[in-house]
């Protein structure tokens, strides 16, 4: 048996106060839903990232509540342009900035982290073009996808990252068809086959590990992508005041693994030595999943119990000493 | 002093923007622009360039990578064509909007389908309204020349706003030709070094691209169009400034044999110096023509163009599309001409021709006809509602 | 805050910039509440769960250590009543 | 104005000869355009090469219909194009071949002005491939000495091709000792 280091903060939230950066860089009076937890997740990675970030924001949600004329949320230099193209503004970005300090513009020696936020349907459907050129050419930008699993802003339409079963008003659950009719594309597998650096899980219910692997993201060199499950109250029928509940249900069920890949080596950042509680636990207080019948829910359970077993799988191949000498970590 | 070389144009024109010390150069290959960022690369790979090129993956990307750099204080540069210039749509519209005074090289062609890889103007009346400066090259020397002073004019900061330099594609970018160009010491201090007044610095943060609610787009959006109808002043600043430095005059509207003609062609693009020519041939027959060329295309020059079309000789101005309005006026640039002059008791007959569509050559005896269907309009004295195409096999 | 909500057209920054960071603390979020976290101080422990889930930062750190409710900015989600460890927050009706 | 029209196969190199000679003629200080015909041919497929050279700036752009001059780098295009299109009375047309001009006439029961070089065998002796664009040009010089200074299409033949810029340069002189008419 080899033996993974897991960071120990993961779910202890109640050191939260003494060890989170005091700094409100996303600030309040933005007008995101009550009790969204993609609102939070923007909120904990910027205390991660710190002052010297310039962020780029897709449009959706996380956009319209924090900027519309004349208010900002945004403490820091933040740009919106467009739905499908925040990493493309961001390798803009970059580019400039290190050209900048080539030429002396800006100070070699300061450092200037870019931060890409943005929605599922902007990573995993429009913006995975744009995406995939930025993690491709290596730009040094964090891209944090805040997963909601549909269009929210537009009012709760499918994406690819919409989970099997899903209701949503595109994949609505009728007589014939059942919700989302196609499993959830895998983001973080897919940025994890460009090779890049790191490759996170996050949810804001964990708050302290969300932190930590937004601040990895800037200390390792390259591009680096956190896929962060968020909550979304209104969109999944749940009340607000279980928002961060559902996010560590998720994570317990196994439906959303907590996880990071640097360079290539796997690791779950929360492990449950006596297993994981089964997906029920999660699907049935949602109204978007009200209706699967227990031959779905028996499906997907597979599918979650798969997907782990695969993950713990790498965890173990990546972390053998043949492989990480080779692989040179 | 400016060395005369013979030099396939798109080289030239790679070569204006490293006088101009571009920065970012974010660019996807299309032909027939290719040759132009195949250069920067090339510039920036010898070391001969400071610069960071970026291989992006689509032209949207090329477009919204350079606003991105342009806001971060960098100046940006980006070249395309066609359906690139198509599939950018959606952020050459944003980064004007958004103030990003990046610069883009147009290698003019026409749109599918069918696919066509060859001539005409197509892609840039695509983009008319996008809040644009959008100015026409005729040759290899203006495409240099105007790329160059492009940056100028775009950053100036009562402008703010990006500049694209259409020139015909294939018809300029692939001939070598000989054209002055400058060497570094020779345009010292015509180009003053990129600044943005609200860049993304952490420094002194602010919020670009927010939400405009109904209660803000109205203001926004007269804002910017003061902003490029403002740029007018701005850029005959520059033009005029190049002109005693350098001794090249540019102008927004350009006329050619225009004081005394009866009739003129009205043109954009390499097909003017071809109207030239056939202007000089005819008037040898005692044909009284002329050609008028709107090389500023936005802002649109409308005084110039009333003083150079009603100057009490005109009597009919044939106005050459090289693009379709379908279902419209079919002629885009006869529409704005006749727009502009529409409430002149003294105006000229405007018609409407249209020819060289995807690639095809216009022939001097085409052009001919162009001229000779204005003298018949006039003879009939009716002004034709729609474009009359030439050239068509009927 | 210096910005106007219904600038006239000159008075906007080229491209709609906003160059007031952070200036949404200036609009208020606490009118879209229905009920109000109300804090039990005999039973807080001061660990502070409520500050960090909170999606708009309303709990605030008073000098003895306890986090009390911003109610300018609170939208009455409930995270805190239904995360606090201490069990010391109960969600009231708003009065009439 | 002299137009010269090049008719050669993708990969031959007829945009490059076009090319090589306006600017020797641009470098003189007079005018001259080179272009290539921009169709949607790939390698092997015939192709078009244009020049134009003037004493006045060149305000003409569209494709050369009536050359004055047409220079053929591949022999075998004889069979399949129509070289002589548009060519002008008193045109010249200068062509790749084994034969003598007189020969060649009568095959292709042509009349007008002829210069034929053996610039394939040139080629592979100088250059060890069937390249002719370069060694081309030396007999369209022959052909017309007014067009271009030799020493300029020198010049610009060693920039084109640095790394065997003598070879090049070899089979060009050869071509023009060797072109009859």
């Amino acid at each position: 048996m080899i033996e993974v280091k897991r960071p120990k903060e993961g779910f202890l939230s109640v050191f939260a106060y003494r060890m989170a950066p005091k700094e409100e860089l996303f600030t309040r009076g933005h007008r995101a839903c009550q009790g969204c937890a993609a609102a939070l997740g923007l909120r904990l990675a910027m205390k991660a990232a710190g002052r010297n970030t310039i962020v780029v924001n897709a449009t959706g949600c996380m956009e319209i509540v924090s900027s519309p004329y004349p208010y900002t949320s945004w403490a820091v230099p933040w740009i919106h342009v467009a739905f499908e193209n925040a990493a493309a503004v961001a390798s803009g970005i970059e580019s400039a900035i290190k050209v900048l300090k080539r030429k002396g513009r800006l100070d070699p020696s300061k450092k200037i982290n870019v931060l890409v936020f943005a929605g599922d349907g902007g990573t995993a459907d429009i913006g995975l073009q744009a995406l995939s050129g930025m993690m491709a050419r290596g730009h040094n930008v964090t891209y944090v996808c805040y997963d909601n699993e549909a269009y929210m802003n537009t009012g709760v339409q499918g994406s690819s990252a919409t989970p099997y079963g899903a209701h949503t008003t595109t994949t609505p659950a009728g007589k014939v068809k059942f919700g989302q009719g196609y499993w959830k594309k895998n983001l973080p597998e897919i940025a994890v086959a460009h090779g890049i650096p790191y490759v996170a899980t996050a949810c804001p219910s964990y708050p302290l590990d969300l932190i930590r692997k937004v601040k990895r993201s800037f200390e390792l060199e390259g591009p680096a992508y956190i896929h962060m499950f968020a909550v979304c109250p209104t969109g999944w029928g749940i009340p607000p005041a279980y928002a961060i509940k559902a996010g560590r249900l998720a994570a317990e069920t196994g439906v959303f693994p907590l996880y990071e890949v640097e360079h290539g080596r796997y690791r779950l950042t929360l492990d449950f030595e006596k297993g994981l509680k089964p997906v029920e636990e999660y699907l049935k207080f949602q109204r978007r999943f009200r209706h699967l019948t227990p031959e779905m829910i028996k499906l997907i359970q597979e599918r979650v119990s798969a997907e782990y077993t695969r993950l713990k799988i790498m965890e173990e191949t990546t972390n053998r000493p043949d492989y990480r000498s080779i692989a040179g970590i | 002093m400016a060395k005369r070389r013979g030099i396939e144009v798109s080289i030239a024109i790679a070569e204006a923007a490293a006088l101009a010390e571009v920065d970012v150069v974010s660019a996807y290959p299309i032909t027939p622009q290719t040759h132009i960022v195949e250069h920067l690369a090339e510039l920036v790979a010898n070391g001969e360039l400071n610069a960071e090129f970026i291989t992006v993956e689509s032209e949207h990307t090329a477009m919204s990578a350079a606003l991105g750099a342009s806001l971060a204080g960098a100046r940006a540069f980006t070249s395309t064509s066609s359906q690139g210039l198509a599939l950018m749509n959606e952020i050459v519209y944003i980064a004007s909007s958004m103030r990003a005074p990046v610069v883009m090289a147009l290698a003019n062609r026409s749109l599918s389908a069918p696919i066509s890889i060859w001539n005409d103007h197509s892609d840039v009346m695509n983009e008319r309204d996008t809040g644009w400066i959008s100015i026409f090259a005729n040759n290899g020397q203006e495409a240099y020349d105007l790329t160059f002073m492009a940056f100028k004019i775009g950053e100036h900061p009562d402008v703010l706003l990006p500049v694209m330099i259409n020139f015909d594609g294939f018809i300029l970018t692939h001939v070598v030709e000989p054209i002055y160009m400058f060497d570094k010491e020779e345009v010292e201090g015509f180009l003053p070094p990129y600044h943005h007044p609200y860049v993304l610095d952490p420094e002194r943060p602010v919020t670009h691209g927010p939400v405009g609610l109904p209660d803000i787009y109205t203001e926004a959006k007269k804002q910017q169009e003061e902003a490029i109808r403002n740029s007018r002043k701005v850029i005959d600043a520059v033009w005029k400034e190049f002109d005693e430095r350098f001794g090249r005059r540019y102008n927004a509207v350009e006329t050619y044999k225009a004081d005394d003609a009866e009739v003129v062609l009205v043109t954009q693009g390499s097909v003017t110096e071809a109207a030239q020519v056939v202007v000089d041939e005819m008037r040898k027959q005692g044909r009284k023509w002329g050609v008028v060329e709107i090389r500023l295309w936005r802002p649109f020059p409308f005084e110039d163009l009333k003083k150079a079309l009603c100057n009490g000789s005109i009597k009919c101005a044939v106005v050459l599309d090289r693009a379709i309005s379908f279902g419209g006026p079919l002629g885009i640039v006869m529409s704005e001409v006749r727009a502009a002059l529409y409430n002149l008791s003294d105006r000229p007959m405007v018609v409407g021709v249209t020819a060289g569509l995807g690639g095809r050559d216009i022939r001097f005896d085409e052009y001919v006809r162009m001229f000779e269907l204005g003298e018949e309009c006039l003879k009939e004295e009716k002004e034709p509602d729609r474009v009359i195409i030439v050239g068509l096999r009927e | 805050m210096k910005m106007k909500e219904k600038p006239k057209w000159y008075e906007l920054l080229p491209g709609a910039v906003i160059d007031e960071p952070g200036n949404s603390v200036f609009y208020k979020t606490g009118d879209w509440k229905t009920l109000k976290p109300v804090v039990d101080k005999t039973k807080c422990i001061k660990c502070g769960t409520c500050w960090i889930f909170c999606p708009e930062y309303a709990y605030e750190k008073d000098e003895y250590g306890y986090f009390n409710p911003n109610y300018d900015y609170c939208k009455g989600c409930g995270i805190c009543a239904v995360e606090c460890p201490a069990r010391c927050i109960k969600m009231e009706r708003e009065e009439d | 104005m002299v137009e010269i029209r090049f008719h050669g196969r993708g990969g031959q190199g007829a945009v490059t000869s076009a090319e090589i000679l306006a600017l020797a003629v641009i470098e003189e200080g007079r005018y001259a355009q080179a272009f290539p015909a921009f169709g949607a041919e790939r390698r092997g497929a015939p192709v078009l090469a244009f020049t134009r050279i003037s004493d006045e700036p060149i305000k003409i752009r569209i494709g050369i219909y009536e050359p004055d001059i047409v220079i053929v780098l591949d022999p075998t295009l004889l069979r399949s194009v129509p070289v002589f299109s548009g060519l002008k009375e008193n045109g010249i047309a200068v062509i790749n071949s084994k034969k003598s001009p007189e020969e060649l006439k009568a095959e292709l029961n042509y009349d007008g002005n002829l210069v034929t070089v053996d610039a394939t065998s040139i080629a592979m002796e100088e250059l060890g491939v069937p390249i002719t664009n370069v060694v081309m040009l030396g007999a369209l010089l022959k052909a017309k000495p007014e067009l271009a200074k030799m020493e300029y299409v020198e010049k610009f033949i060693a920039e084109r091709f640095p790394k065997i810029a003598e070879k090049e340069v070899r089979a060009f002189r050869r071509a023009y000792e060797e072109a009859r008419s």
